[in-house]
């Protein structure tokens, strides 16, 4: 059986997730993919990387795999994030998500990029046209000054 | 034998992202009392320089899972400061 | 450019789909998949074929993947809606949606699948395992009975 | 030349699934009024064997969009009755 989570450093097998939450019971597939844009925040983006507590980060997510079956009536979920640098137009993050209904489907998938975006220790550095880069902060955007 | 309430530790802290490069560090061991807590670790890291760069309350995993101020840092717990997430 | 609907005979290129939506501007990709499945209503399946008034499902489909680009802050749609006969597990209708956030994706997504099952003039027959075959009506479920 | 106000036109309307088993027929040539509307089409359809089966308001569309029963029906236009929709 495919892992409910991985970490990457080469571009994600979108097809493989996909066929690893498919089967006879699931009459919907839900795959998200989170990529990385070329203007964030009015800034011009050239890259981003990518690094994690990558020991607590597999934990965190496949936590959150099996908390989304329990939470969505045994919704079938995969997770992979990617680490390293990543080229604008990369996907860094894909969750498929499969259910008998579609209405447990987006539910699920909704619910696991929430959760990946508030709980798990993966951090992102933006590479700007400048040269420059900078740890991303969602709160307070990019960790330009010291937070006090 | 007579038990020593006072034994030191050696716990080592890990660093991420923004706080690694405060810090100048990847992990930095700091040495405690035997019964310390989060608490205690955070004050020693706020001792440390390139500290001031750090949010006064950040968060902190013992052993891979997140854990309050008050909880108990035991010898050969792994721990770590997270910085604010920014997966996906 | 890829067009914005298709209907096909063959299975669906998902990877092809979800690579012409994806772009430099979008940080979210959703692919949504429609597929058959084993049991329906406590009835077990062997298969469906799908037909179509195939010159008005295809305006309806463009349709709706225009308006989705209107509705949703110009999010980028495709839609593949497969016909002919599929077996269990198979992916009958695939939405690839891309927008620069995921709100706007995960929102496009939903109403595009919504509004497929409402108005396009794609029919469904099922096949069960005693050998019968019945015309799927969603509302009433199959038309096994003349409607009245 | 003396306009003729009932001049006749056929018509042919397109059946799918459920009602094409229905009337036994994947099309059918209702002969009409040039000034005819859906609702006139839809009593032609309902004089057929089968069309028992149907619905009392199926829906109807006129040249590949959704028409209500008052649209008019002018020769040459592409007549069609769907079924409940079941796509997806």
């Amino acid at each position: 059986m495919t892992p409910l989570a991985t970490l990457v450093r080469a571009p994600i097998d979108v097809l493989a997730l996909v066929e690893a939450v498919s089967s006879a019971a699931n009459g919907a597939v839900l795959l998200f993919l989170g990529a990385v844009r070329q203007v964030n925040d009015g800034r011009d983006v050239t890259g981003i990387d990518y690094a994690a507590y990558e020991g607590m980060a597999l934990r965190e997510l496949q936590a959150i795999a099996e908390e989304a079956a329990v939470r969505f009536d045994s919704a079938d979920v995969r997770i992979v994030h990617r680490l390293g640098e990543l080229g604008v137009e990369e996907v860094s993050v894909a969750i498929a998500v499969a259910h008998a209904h579609r209405d447990a489907a987006y539910a699920a998938s909704r619910w696991v990029i929430e959760e990946l975006k508030r709980r798990v220790p993966i951090w992102k550095r933006e590479h700007y046209v400048d040269g420059t880069r900078e740890w991303v902060d969602p709160a307070g955007r990019v960790n330009a000054e010291p937070v006090r | 034998m007579v038990y020593d309430a006072s034994t030191r530790m050696t716990v080592t802290v890990l660093l991420f992202a923004s706080y690694a490069e405060a810090l100048g560090a990847a992990s930095l061991d700091v040495e405690l009392d035997d019964d310390s807590t989060v608490e205690d670790v955070l004050a020693q890291i706020r001792a440390r320089p390139g500290a001031d760069r750090l949010p006064p309350a950040p968060l902190v995993a013992v052993n891979q899972r997140y854990a309050g101020a008050g909880s108990a840092v035991r010898e050969g717990d792994e721990v770590a400061l997270i910085p604010p997430v920014a997966g996906g």
